[in-house]
Order: structure tokens, then C-alpha cells, then sequence
């Protein structure tokens, strides 16, 4: 038990006992995540980092509902993953962008509110504040193929954003972005974080990311993909962009490169 | 666990229907003495009660899923002989063959439900068929639908046996000659054509919308006019399937030859590589699933030409022939065996084409998946 | 008024002009009847349409009509209209046909459909096979095969196809034609046929004898102005093909096959030629028409004696 | 404005060019064809090349008729008679359009209808495809008459047998193109609705009904001009009735090879009239998405 | 002209003289590129690095002729970028990876050395050693969709790097990769460009990446898309991942951010 979960106002959100999946493949299955044990609590950010193929985005999926397990446990919210599906609990943004090629952006980022049947007129209101939160004024009447592959990735996070869903899934939303928008919106999703206390499992390659992110770093590797290490974070829920420079931010980085190398080994 | 089982409406309705039916078999046994088939009309809607109820409560597994299917034919097949009993048939057999005819749909969605190992498509086709066979065989029978307008199943089955040896002339006549010939030699040139033309922008922008004219031209209208240049024998049929096949073939190559991705196309061309190379090892690999939607599309196409082509003149030999023939004779049993033989024909070869792409365009998403 | 829908069996030509004249001028709302006339085609079956009880009464050919009721529909013939037949096989000279016996080894064109077992035969008495001594092709609904040379001898009306051979350019002494009549094997043409079961009734039996009535009327005053009938004919095609001057023309020689018309027998269907046609039928070579003699079951009187009294 | 100019110019000189070489073609095929006629039936005994020509071009009842005697019976037909009448083409051609189109648009309905039954019923998936790729080796000609009589027994006459007839030609290309359609979503759009627990309905709605188009329209393309064709077989059998098919039958039967190539041509024209109809109506239902 | 150039060895390959690019649209025309002046020397290592739609991509395209220039003029090796094209000059690697479907990973490798008529033996020979160079041995005979999206864009390179291109043009190559295969990559990359000498264009947006592999790296900025500065790297030619905490490399890093906050202003 780590020293949050110790914690008594810990209450679990996600918890994954013994998780194990396999692809079956005609030469030889893929093991893609063994014996994962996992738990994350209400509010916390989580972020799983890892080598290319260590399962990060399987785990996101079987978190998800997207993806059925071999053998073991899920519960998300003491329900099962399709329960919580059900319940509308998942904001999930892809790793690549995917938007519906013949609706306005406006309309991309209004599309998960009109399936819970909000009013038309507060809809539009929250999309255009999701998309100026993420730089799009101005954009919203524009097609997706008008605008560029970064553009439209943030346009994706805008809609998971704006539909304010208990758990946040992103799978390298970042992936496609240069670096001073990315650290832009790394600061924006931060302060969205810490205002809504919402609980967020991240996927990223990226280690300052995952430090300046996280209150929690699962570190996996691949061939099985499993969990080499869970880093709990001892920097402060609040982060501002000095920190990035802080000796604890370095340190922390640093742990977590230890990590993945021992992880390859 | 969600416990919910598919086709629970069936069930529901399946149930109904069986109960309406016995309780007005009953009463009709009571009311009416001189009926003496109680025993038959009941055996039947207590065996259907037990498939129903049976298949309710049973899980979704192999050997269950079989029983169904057995307690649902069993009771199809005492539906018939319940109904020889009666003319005209009473009102409670037609819920009891609603109640069967929801058990088959019942059946075969949990047949569905089973891993695709299990059971063949093949195996689901034909059941699925089977029991249309069987809806029309029950209506045309106790609906006294004359023969002239519908004949049942079975009497098509009977003509297909005594008349095999000059159906398979039939065959022989309209399939292995004109449409095998008209069919390679149609889809070939347009093949070869789409390939030649591709390269000039003028032609094909001269071409497209002569082809599309002529793709509207109604081949009822040009196999009088070929029967009249080419004779009443096969080449006659063959001239027009080559005419309805070449312009699709032309234009899907066309589109599949267009098809290639933008990004492909230019690493191509990065590499310097000279038209020839580019289009083997790039644009017909990517223009194979359109050209087999051409051929697939075009296999129906050029039986249906010949068959129809046939109408306007031909030997004394030919599906055609005998469909149009037969119908003027009355004689419906061979004319639809005639059918039969002529959209059995069609759906091999639309397996084996579906066979063929399934081998060569492997990398395709949509097939990938299957 | 009583309703009455009758089922052609061919395309709207003066073949049938009768029905359209009794309609047109009248003759059957004398008769207290207002009658529908339903065109036919080259692939509607008279025969399904009464099956499906679209039609009352159909006009048929008797071996076509021998032969539904051997697939289960009862028809029973009610009036004859033709009392000739005018079938007949037409050949070029130039083929070298001048005889029957010349047939052999040429290839002909024959009508299939229900039409082909007069031929057959004939074929039969001739001793040609089909196949060996004799090459058939099935023939469309027009001329062109013998035009084109596809064929030397093609089936023909001779009210219709032998003069689009002349109007096509053909002399009549470059051809030869051989009336089915003439060679003993003809059929019964255009008759009118109902439904046995039909017939049990006495309602429809009065309707009938009045609908023959205004047929006979309208039959007979065809016969006399052939020029007026062919107008109200061509008023009536809807495909806006036909032409006056070949209906006028067609008009006239149906009138050569209606021997009856203006007589007291208009419409009288001769025991002996029905019964003829049935011998005919069941001897007509290996895939005979119909297997039993349907007896007189097949024809009656009683609605051509009540139409009489109208 | 600008756009139709460049159009023109674009396919103007190549289709001239084309249809100059088809044109060319055809007369001198007609002279092939027609000759053996022209010599035995019309030209004196004495005739001269020229004369044979010009014979060849005119002749009454041509094997072979020559483009401009088409295009002048197609005009004397639309100028000589009111378009009410049986004799004027363009009669013709509106009682086939219009069976045509209602077929279609019933072929559309049945069409679509059965691919969304098939993409979401896994047993129909799995059975009745099969089954409805065999309905299309059934020879339309030889259906069409007993389908004309057993609607004629249910009272059902005049336009809509035509257009069940129509209907049956034009729902498979569409079912096939809309099975194809509505699977089309790439996984991760599948997934996303999947995320969002959302209805089928609203993801047939948002996400699969869009996704279906860019193949639904091509197939209405195919499905229209198979639609006209299957109402002009409706029309052979009932033979003397208005329409396209009637006039090519009746063509065939008075042996005015003039009458069966003007309804074909005009038949063309109306096929390709109705694909630049769907054409319109695509261009501007996907105005908004790129042109790949 | 900047220091390099004034390099008496000095060879150009590329060279850019007032190029714009201009690309049409119904409502506003897009100023891609905007009076470009570019030299590239020969056996050069030059990144191009900017914010999204910048114009990197296209200055790429431009360069191997796959997109006409609105005017100005490109010359490489003297030639028209057509003329360096049929010369078989370019290798590229495409922001999103290229492969044939129908052929095997192994397949997609030999791709450009069969088109070259090279025997089968040794195109054979060659691929199978790329792909072992990019951690892909034992994949040989998978096809592209049974792969991860960061094994096929490996697949991508090693297909351009078995080719020996004069100049090597990768766009985002990397962009799909975890760090710790990219960081092994650009060590390869690296290696390869050293022993080999060869011209490489490279569009990154990481800085730190630039920093690492470049002999020149060109900031650019959009609206309209230009250049905003073009550094000479101080560091030597041979590099190590030692580097990565060097003064000398923090110190050009920090010019190339500021640069970049320069040009977005
Ligand atoms: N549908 C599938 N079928 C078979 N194997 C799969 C499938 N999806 C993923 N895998 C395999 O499972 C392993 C884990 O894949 P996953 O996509 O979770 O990795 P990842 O950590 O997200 O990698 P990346 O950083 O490249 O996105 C990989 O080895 C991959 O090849
Ligand atoms: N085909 C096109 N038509 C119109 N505009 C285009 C086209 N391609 C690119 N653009 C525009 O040109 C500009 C430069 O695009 P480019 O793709 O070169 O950017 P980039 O620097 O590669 O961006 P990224 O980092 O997102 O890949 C962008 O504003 C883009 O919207
Ligand atoms: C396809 C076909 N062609 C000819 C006939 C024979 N026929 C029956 S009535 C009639 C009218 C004569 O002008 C003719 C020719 C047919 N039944 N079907
Ligand atoms: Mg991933
Ligand atoms: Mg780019």
C-alpha cells in the first residue's frame, strides 16, 4: 500500500487486481499487460510512462471498457468498467485525433453534450469556452481537415474537457504538438486539474510531462507489459513553471529515468 | 453479469402465439366432435410449448442451442401434417405457425450467438434459407396460391430432378458459353482499357462521360439490336455482356487506379521511380479491391444479360429460352428450376470472385478484420 | 351496371378490335355492362391474370388454354371468335422452298409460348425432326431473322407479320407461305375463356352472355367498317406506334378469319373444330400439350345461347 | 459561372474529339450494315457508290440507323405532337422517369433499411447477405410478369408494379455500398461513441450515417440507372403501355429500328440525367468535406 | 552569409532564393512560405523547427519538388529539385508513416532498392541489416497493420536509410516515438550522419532533439510562415549523449527557445 492510498481520505476510483491481458496472435500471443495491480484514487493525476509497446494504452483501454480482459479484476467507482461506461464516466482522448470530418469544430467539441441531451444554447456556450481554453477562437465554423494535425488534436481535448466526465482517459494527447503549445496546455490541463479536482489517468513518452503532471507515475516496461515502479510525487498539487527548474522537479525526473532504465533491463 | 438473452422478444411472442393456438385447438376439440385429430393438433402445440420453454431457460452453448434447433424443426414438420388434416386450415394453425416461424428466427439468432468456429456461414445460409423454403411452402400450400402465380418448393425441387439433363444443356448453353466468354473478354478490356487510358487526362476526360452515357443505355434495348447484328446462338448474349461488363470494369479501374493515397504516391515519386514500377508496385495493388467490386458487381450483371438476352431470340436451348418458354406453358415448377439453376450459378461464382479477393487483397482494413 | 374486365393477349392491334369497338361505340352499356379492357403483352400470360382473379373473361388461344387447365386453372371457352386460324410459316423462295418437302435441312423460326405445337405437328407429320432434319430458332416478335437472313422460313399472321415482310421492302412473290389451315394442323385462335368455377354462378353467367352480346355486336360492325375500327384501335394505343393504314389493312384480314361474323353463329364455337384442336394436341410429338382428353369440359354452349336471347 | 466555363473547356475538346472518332465509326458502320439491304431492297440495279452511301444513311427501316435520322425522329416526335401525346417521346420518357424515380427512392428505403438490420444483427449478418446477392441472379424479365400480376391481383396497377420492379434492381447496389457505409467509421470514432455510451441510435445518427455517405451516393449513382433499366423491363411485358420499354418494344414489333434507337437514346439521356440529379444532390449534401 | 558558409570546403546543396509558396483558397489565400533565402551545404545536419503550421513541412516539399513554389527560386546540386529527383537524390520520411499494405515490413524495405534494379540478393542483404539497425529484427515478415504506429514509422526510416540518398529529408520522424527509443534513434541517426556524410533536412519540434543532431537549425514562424533565425551549433560534429548536460548544449537550447518566443511574438 503506498502512502496515499494510506491516506484516509483516499477513495478509490479505479482498482485493478491481478489484470492480465493477452492478444492471441497466430504465431504466438502478445502478453500485453501481466499482473497488473493498480489503484487510483479520487483526484489524483496519473500517469503511466513507458517504452514504446509496454501496454500503456491496452491499460488505458481496459480501464475504458474498450478492451476485455484475460484474466483478473476491474472496478471503476465499485462498478465494472461497462457500468461506468455506462454511467457516462470516461472523457477519453485518443492518441491520434478524432474528430467527424463533416462537423464544424464547434460541432466536434458540442458532440458528446447533444448525446446527454443538454440544452442546445448551454451546449454551445461550454464548447466555445472549451475551445478558448485551448486556443481555437475563431476557429470554431472551420472544418477539421482546415486545420493542422495539432490544431486538430486540441480541438479533441476541448470536447473531453468540455463534457466534464469523472475520469479523464488521455493516450498522449500531446503527442503532436510543438513544444510551446505543449507546454502551454500542460499548464492549462494543470489548473483545470487542480480547479475541478478531477481524476486523470495519462498516457505520455514524455518525462518532464509526466513530472510536472502527476501526483502519481506508474512506470512500465515491456515484454510482458507490466508496472516497474508507482512514484508517488512529494512536489505540491499546485505547479507553476519555475518548478520545472525546482531541485525536487529534476530529482523527480530523474527517479523516474532510473526507472525506465531499469524497466529495459 | 448482464443477464440479459438475446431474442427475448421471440421468446415472449413465440409463447403467446403457442398459447392462442392450444387454447383455441382445445376449445375446437370440445365444440366440435367430429374433429379427430385432437391428439395431433395437441401433440404439436405441447411440443412447441416445450421447445419454447425450453429454449427460454437454456444457456447459450453448442449442444443447447442444438436442441432448440431440433424441438423447432420437429414441431415445423408436425405443423405440416397438422395442417394436411384440415382444408380449409382453422384459424389456431396460423398461430402455430407464427409461434414457429418466431422459434426458427429464435434458433437461428442464438446459432448467430455461437463462435464463428462453430458454426460454418455456410451452415447459417442455408438454414436461414431453409426456413424461407419452408414460410413458402406452408403459404402457397394453405393458402391455395395457384401454381400459375407461385408454385411451392417442393414441386421446384421435383422439376429440378426430372429435368436435370436439359437444365444442365440449359446451363451449359447460357453459363459456360456466354457468360464465361462475355464476361472474361468484357471485364478484360475494360481492364486493359482503364490502364491504357489512365495516363491521358484528355481521353479519360473524353471517355468518363461517354461511359457513363452508355452505362444508362438499358440492356433490354441492345439485345434485340445483337441478336439482330450477331445471330440467335450464344454470341449474340456474349456482344451484350461484354457491352453492360466493359464500362464498369473500365471505370472502377479507373477509380481504384485513382485511389492511391497522396503520401504513397509522392514517396514514389521521390524515389524517382518510372510509370511502369509505380503502377506494379503501387496503383493496381491499391486499384484491386475496386476492380473486384467491378467484377463482382459484373458477374450478376452478365448472367442476368444473357438470361434476359435470350428473350429476343435464341436457339431452342439456354435458361433464357426455357424460362420464357416454360412461363407461356404454365409449366412454373421449371421455370423457377430454371431460376434456381441460374442464381445458383450467379452465387458461385460470386464465391469464388469473393474467394479471390479475399487471397489477393489480404491488407485490406475490411477484410483484414474478417 | 355490372363490371366486366377482360384480359387481351397480345398488344392493343386490330386483332382485337372488336372489344374496343363494342367498348367505344357503346354496345356493351347497352347490354347494361361497363366493361374494362386490359391490354396484354409479349410476357403477361392471360392465364395468370384470371388465375389471379385480375380479369373475368380472357381471350386465348385453345391450346394455351388446354394446357393452364392442365396446371390447375380451369378454363372453360365461352364463345369462338376465329373460326379460322391464320398461322402460317413464310419463307423466302430464294431459300428454295416450294414445298413443305423443301423444309428439310432449313432453319426456322418458330413462335414458342404456347404457339409452337401446331408446328410441331406438322413437323411430325412431315417426318422432320427437330434438331436433325430441321434447325429451329426460338423467333422474337418480329420479322427481322428472315430480313437478315437469320432464318429462311419464319411463323406469321397473316394479318400482321407477313405484311411487315412487304412493307419492309419484301415482294409478295419472293416469298411463299404455308397457312397452318391449309396443312391441316391449325388450331382455334382468339376465343373468349372464364373460370369453371365461375360458371356456377348465375350472376356471372348473365354478365358473360351479356359482355358476348356486345362482343358479337361490336365483332360484327368491325367486320363492316373496317376503316372506323381501325381509328378507334389506334385511339387506343398508348404507345403511339401503331398507324392507321396498318391497322385498316389488319382490320380487313382478321375480318377473312371471322366466317361467322354478321351470321347467327357469330361466336358459335363448332364441337368438331374444338375437338379437332384437341386430337391435334394431344399427338403433337414428344412433349405433348396436354396428356387427357378434357372431354367437353373445356367448352360450353350455355353462355353463347343466353347472349343469343339478349 | 467561372466554374461551368472551365468546365467546358476542360471536357469540351476531349469529348468532341471522342464522340467525333465514335461518330465517325457509326456512319461508316452503318454503311457495313445497312449495304446488303440497301442493294437488295431500294437502290435501282444500276447504282453507283454515292448513291449507295447516301442510301445507306437514309434508308427507312435501317439495320443500323445513322445519328442525325435519330436525332431528327427524337425531334419531329418532341415538335409534331403535344407532350401529352402517346407519339411525342418525351411522354414516353416522363412515364418511365417517374417510375423510375419512385422506385428508386423505394430502393433507397429497402436498401438502407437492410443494411442497417445487417450491420446490426449478427445473425442477418451472417444469413441473409448470401441470400440477397442470390436475389440478384434472379433475371429481372423473367420475375417482372408474375410480380405485374400478382400486384395485379392485389389491385395494384399502373406506376407502382413498375416501380416494386425498379426497387428490386436498385436496393442491392445500395444495401451493399450502405453495409460497407455504416461499418465504414474508423475503430477509434467507434470507440469514442463507445466511450461516450452512446445510444445505436445516436450513433447511427452522428457517426455511422455520416461516415455511410461518401459510398451511399456513388451506389445511388449505379442504383438509379439500374432503377430506369428495371422500370423499362416492367414495361416490355404490359408491351402496349406508355413508356420507354413499351417504345422499344412495339419498335421491335412494327420493325421501326428508328422507334427502339430513339428510346434508347433518349433512355440514355434520361439515365444520365438522373445520375447528374444524385450528382447535385451529393455535391451539395458534401459541400462541406474535402474532396479527397 | 553565416559563418559556415564562409567555409572555403564549403559545397552547396540546396539552395533557396526568395521563395514563397502561396497556397489558394476560397476565402483566404495561406502564405505558407514567405521569402525563404535557405543555403544547405553539403554533409549539413539542418533542422527546421517552429510552431504547427509554420511552414516546415512545406519548405520540406518544396525542396524534393512535391510541391510547386508560387516564385523565387530552389536549386539542389545545381539542378531543379525535378532534375535532383529523377537523379534518385531524396530520401524521405513522411510525418505519418508510408508503407504498402500488401507487402511485408521486409517487402517495404526493399521497396526503393528494387526500383533501383539492384539484385535481389543484396537489396535483401540491406534491408535486413536497416531493420536490425532500427530494433526491428524478427518483424521481417509481418505486414504494416500488425504493427505498432512507432514501429511502422521505424520501418519508414530504415527504408530511407537503406536507400543512401545524397540528401536524407525526415519530416517529424520521431514525432510517434517514446524518448527512449527516440533518444537511441537519434544516436543512430547521428552515428550514420557522421560516418556516412550525408545532407539531412530535419523537422522536429523538439528543441532538445535540434540541439542534439544539428549542424544548423533554421527557427522559423508562421502567418506568414518564415525565417526567423538560422543558428550555427557551436558543438562539435561528433556527439554524444554525455552532451545532453553540457553547458554549450543548455546554452543552445535556450537560443533556440528564445528564438522561437521571439518569432511567435
Ligand atoms: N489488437 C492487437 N492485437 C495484437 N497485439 C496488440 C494489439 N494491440 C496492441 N498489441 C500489442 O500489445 C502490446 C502493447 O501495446 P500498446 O498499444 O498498449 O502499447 P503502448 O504502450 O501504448 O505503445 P505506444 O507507446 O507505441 O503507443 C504491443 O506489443 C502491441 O504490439
Ligand atoms: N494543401 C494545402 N492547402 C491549403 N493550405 C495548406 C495546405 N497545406 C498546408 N497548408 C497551410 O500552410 C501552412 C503551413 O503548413 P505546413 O504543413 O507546412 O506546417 P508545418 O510547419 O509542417 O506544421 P506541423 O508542425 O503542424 O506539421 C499552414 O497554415 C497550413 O494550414
Ligand atoms: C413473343 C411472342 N411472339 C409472337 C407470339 C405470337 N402471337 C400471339 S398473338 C399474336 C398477334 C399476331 O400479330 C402473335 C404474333 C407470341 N405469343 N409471343
Ligand atoms: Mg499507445
Ligand atoms: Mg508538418
Amino acid at each position: 500500500m503506498s502512502e496515499a492510498e494510506a491516506n484516509p481520505h483516499f477513495r478509490p476510483v479505479v482498482k485493478t487486481k491481478a489484470l492480465n491481458v493477452i492478444y492471441p496472435a497466430a504465431d504466438q500471443p502478445v502478453h500485453a499487460l501481466s499482473n497488473i495491480d493498480l489503484v487510483i484514487g479520487k483526484g489524483e493525476f496519473v500517469s503511466l510512462i513507458g517504452p514504446s509497446g509496454c501496454g500503456k494504452t491496452t491499460l488505458l483501454r481496459v480501464i475504458a471498457d474498450l478492451e476485455p480482459i484475460t484474466s483478473g479484476t476491474v472496478f471503476v467507482n465499485e462498478m465494472s468498467p461497462s457500468e461506468a461506461r455506462q454511467a457516462r464516466a470516461y472523457g477519453y482522448v485518443f492518441q491520434a485525433p478524432t474528430l467527424l470530418m463533416w462537423r464544424t469544430v464547434l460541432e466536434n467539441v458540442m458532440l458528446p453534450l447533444i448525446i446527454q441531451r443538454r440544452p442546445v444554447q448551454e451546449v454551445q456556450q461550454i464548447a466555445k469556452e472549451q475551445l478558448a481554453k485551448v486556443g481555437l477562437q475563431g476557429f470554431e465554423d472551420k472544418y477539421p481537415w482546415q486545420l493542422s494535425g495539432g490544431m486538430q488534436q486540441r480541438v479533441s481535448i476541448a470536447r473531453a474537457l468540455g463534457f466534464e466526465p469523472k475520469i479523464l482517459m488521455m493516450d498522449e494527447p500531446f503527442g503532436a504538438l510543438d513544444e510551446i503549445t505543449r507546454n502551454h496546455l500542460n499548464q492549462q490541463l494543470q489548473e483545470l486539474w487542480l480547479e475541478q479536482q478531477r481524476t486523470v489517468v495519462f498516457v505520455t513518452h514524455s518525462i518532464s510531462e509526466a513530472v510536472y503532471l502527476s501526483t502519481k507515475i506508474v512506470v512500465m516496461s515491456p515484454r510482458p507489459g507490466r508496472i516497474v515502479d508507482i512514484i508517488d510525487s512529494p512536489l505540491p498539487r499546485e505547479r507553476s513553471a519555475a518548478l520545472r527548474d525546482s531541485e525536487a522537479f529534476i530529482q523527480l525526473a530523474q527517479q523516474v529515468r532510473d526507472a525506465l532504465k531499469d524497466g529495459a533491463l | 453479469m448482464n443477464n440479459y438473452k438475446p431474442g427475448t422478444l421471440f421468446i415472449v411472442l413465440s409463447f403467446i402465439f403457442t398459447l392462442l393456438g392450444l387454447t383455441q385447438s382445445v376449445v375446437l376439440n370440445l365444440t366440435d366432435l367430429s374433429i379427430h385429430s385432437d391428439h395431433n393438433t395437441l401433440l404439436l402445440g405441447g411440443f412447441l410449448l416445450a421447445t419454447v420453454v425450453y429454449s427460454c431457460v437454456s444457456p447459450i452453448h453448442f449442444k443447447h442451442v442444438l436442441v432448440t434447433q431440433l424441438g423447432t424443426f420437429i414441431s415445423a414438420y408436425l405443423l405440416i401434417h397438422t395442417g394436411a388434416l384440415f382444408s380449409p386450415v382453422p384459424a389456431f394453425f396460423w398461430f402455430y405457425v407464427l409461434a414457429v416461424v418466431l422459434l426458427a428466427n429464435l434458433s437461428l439468432k442464438y446459432l448467430a450467438e455461437l463462435p464463428d468456429r462453430q458454426i460454418p456461414q455456410l451452415v447459417m445460409t442455408a438454414l436461414f434459407g431453409f426456413w424461407c423454403l419452408y414460410v413458402w411452402q406452408l403459404s402457397v400450400t394453405f393458402l391455395h396460391v395457384p401454381q400459375v402465380l407461385l408454385p411451392t418448393p417442393t414441386a421446384i425441387a421435383g422439376a429440378l430432378a426430372t429435368h436435370s439433363a436439359m437444365l444442365w444443356g440449359d446451363f451449359v448453353q447460357t453459363v459456360v458459353k456466354a457468360v464465361v466468354a462475355g464476361y472474361l473478354l468484357g471485364n478484360g478490356l475494360g481492364i486493359v482499357t482503364g490502364i491504357l487510358i489512365e495516363r491521358s487526362p484528355f481521353l479519360q476526360r473524353g471517355f468518363l462521360p461517354l461511359a457513363n452515357l452508355t452505362s444508362t443505355i438499358p440492356l433490354v434495348g441492345i439485345a434485340p439490336i445483337a441478336v439482330m447484328w450477331f445471330g440467335f446462338d450464344w454470341p449474340s448474349k456474349a456482344a451484350v455482356i461484354v457491352l453492360v461488363t466493359y464500362f464498369p470494369a473500365l471505370v472502377s479501374t479507373l477509380a481504384g487506379l485513382h485511389s492511391t493515397n497522396k503520401l504513397e504516391g509522392e514517396l514514389m515519386y521521390s524515389y524517382g521511380a518510372n510509370y511502369w514500377v509505380t503502377l506494379k508496385m503501387l496503383r493496381l495493388p491499391a486499384a484491386m479491391p475496386f476492380i473486384f467490386n467491378a467484377l463482382k458487381v459484373n458477374s450478376a450483371l452478365a448472367l442476368i444479360t444473357a438470361i434476359v438476352a435470350e428473350y429476343f431470340g435464341s436457339p431452342t436451348v439456354g435458361l433464357g429460352f426455357r424460362i420464357s418458354v416454360e412461363a407461356a406453358r404454365m409449366h412454373m415448377p421449371i421455370v423457377w428450376s430454371a431460376i434456381v439453376v441460374a442464381s445458383v450459378a450467379g452465387s458461385l461464382i460470386y464465391a469464388v470472385l469473393v474467394y479471390l479477393e479475399r487471397r489477393v487483397t489480404f491488407w485490406h482494413p475490411a477484410i483484414r478484420k474478417a | 351496371m355490372d363490371k366486366v374486365t377482360l384480359q387481351l393477349k397480345w398488344l392493343p392491334q386490330a386483332q382485337f378490335a372488336g372489344y374496343y369497338v363494342a367498348k367505344e361505340k357503346g354496345f356493351y352499356k347497352d347490354h347494361g355492362i361497363e366493361v374494362t379492357i386490359k391490354p396484354g403483352g409479349t410476357d403477361i400470360s392471360p392465364v395468370q391474370v384470371i388465375a389471379g382473379h385480375s380479369a373475368d373473361v380472357i381471350v386465348d388461344w385453345m391450346p394455351d388454354a388446354l394446357a393452364a387447365r392442365e396446371s390447375g386453372v380451369p378454363l372453360v371457352n365461352i364463345a369462338q371468335i376465329y373460326n379460322r386460324s391464320g398461322m402460317m410459316l413464310t419463307c423466302k423462295k430464294s431459300s428454295g422452298i416450294h414445298s413443305p418437302a423443301d423444309l428439310k435441312g432449313k432453319t426456322l423460326g418458330v413462335w414458342y409460348g404456347g404457339n409452337e405445337y401446331p408446328f410441331f405437328n406438322w413437323m411430325a407429320k412431315l417426318g422432320l425432326k427437330p434438331g436433325k432434319d430441321i434447325h429451329i430458332l426460338k423467333q422474337g416478335f418480329n420479322v427481322d431473322p428472315l430480313l437478315r437472313g437469320q432464318a429462311d422460313c419464319i411463323s406469321a399472321m397473316n394479318y400482321n407479320e407477313y405484311w411487315q415482310l412487304i412493307d419492309a421492302g419484301m415482294k409478295p412473290d419472293q416469298l411463299i407461305s404455308f397457312p397452318y389451315e391449309d396443312e391441316g394442323v391449325s388450331t382455334l385462335e382468339d376465343g373468349l375463356y372464364v373460370l369453371a368455377p365461375d360458371l356456377k354462378k348465375p350472376a356471372f353467367v348473365s354478365k358473360m352472355a351479356k359482355f358476348l352480346a356486345g362482343t358479337f355486336e361490336g365483332w360484327n360492325y368491325a367486320v363492316k367498317h373496317p376503316e372506323e375500327a381501325a381509328k378507334i384501335v389506334v385511339a387506343q394505343d398508348m404507345s403511339g406506334a401503331a398507324t392507321l393504314a396498318v391497322q385498316q389493312r389488319q382490320m380487313e384480314n382478321v375480318a377473312k378469319l371471322i366466317t361467322y361474323a354478321n351470321t347467327d353463329k357469330m361466336g358459335y364455337l363448332e364441337p368438331k373444330a374444338y375437338h379437332r384442336t384437341i386430337n391435334m394436341l394431344l399427338n403433337s410429338g414428344k412433349a405433348t400439350v396436354i396428356k387427357k382428353d378434357p372431354g367437353n369440359s373445356a367448352m360450353t354452349h350455355v353462355v353463347w345461347e343466353l347472349a343469343k336471347k339478349e | 459561372m467561372n466554374i461551368s466555363l472551365g468546365v467546358a473547356k476542360r471536357y469540351g475538346i476531349p469529348m468532341t474529339v471522342v464522340l467525333g472518332i465514335v461518330f465517325i465509326l457509326w456512319y461508316a458502320l452503318a454503311i457495313a450494315m445497312n449495304a446488303q439491304a440497301v442493294i437488295a431492297r431500294v437502290l435501282p440495279s444500276d447504282w453507283s457508290v454515292s448513291q449507295l452511301v447516301v442510301a445507306c444513311w437514309n434508308m427507312s427501316r435501317p439495320v443500323l440507323p445513322t445519328p442525325h435520322q435519330i436525332i431528327i425522329d427524337i425531334f419531329n416526335s418532341m415538335t409534331q405532337w403535344p407532350v401529352s401525346s402517346p407519339r411525342n417521346i418525351l411522354y414516353h420518357a416522363w412515364v418511365t422517369g417517374e417510375a423510375a424515380l419512385t422506385g428508386f427512392v423505394m430502393g433507397c428505403i429497402l436498401g438502407i433499411a437492410l443494411a442497417v438490420i445487417i450491420v446490426h444483427s449478427k445473425m442477418l449478418d451472417r444469413a441473409l447477405l448470401p441470400w440477397i446477392v442470390a436475389s440478384q441472379t434472379i433475371p429481372v424479365l423473367a420475375i417482372a410478369p408474375i410480380v405485374l400480376v400478382i400486384l395485379g391481383s392485389l389491385g395494384v396497377t399502373g406506376l407502382f408494379p413498375k416501380a416494386v420492379i425498379a426497387m428490386y434492381l436498385c436496393f442491392f447496389p445500395i444495401t451493399l455500398a450502405m453495409v460497407q457505409g455504416l461499418r465504414a467509421p474508423p475503430k477509434l470514432q467507434m470507440e469514442l461513441c463507445h466511450t461516450y455510451a452512446m445510444t445505436p441510435l445516436d450513433t447511427f445518427r452522428l457517426l455511422r450515417f455520416p461516415s455511410s455517405l461518401p459510398y451511399l451516393f456513388p451506389a445511388c449513382r449505379v442504383a438509379i440507372a439500374a432503377g430506369l433499366v428495371g422500370t423499362m423491363v416492367a414495361e416490355l411485358p404490359t408491351g402496349a403501355q406508355a413508356g420507354l420499354g413499351a417504345r422499344l418494344l412495339v419498335g421491335s414489333y412494327y420493325g421501326n429500328t428508328l422507334m427502339i434507337w430513339s428510346a434508347l437514346v433518349v433512355a440514355s439521356l434520361l439515365g444520365l440525367s438522373l445520375t447528374g440529379l444524385v450528382s447535385v444532390v451529393e455535391y451539395w449534401v458534401m459541400r462541406t468535406r474535402r474532396i479527397a
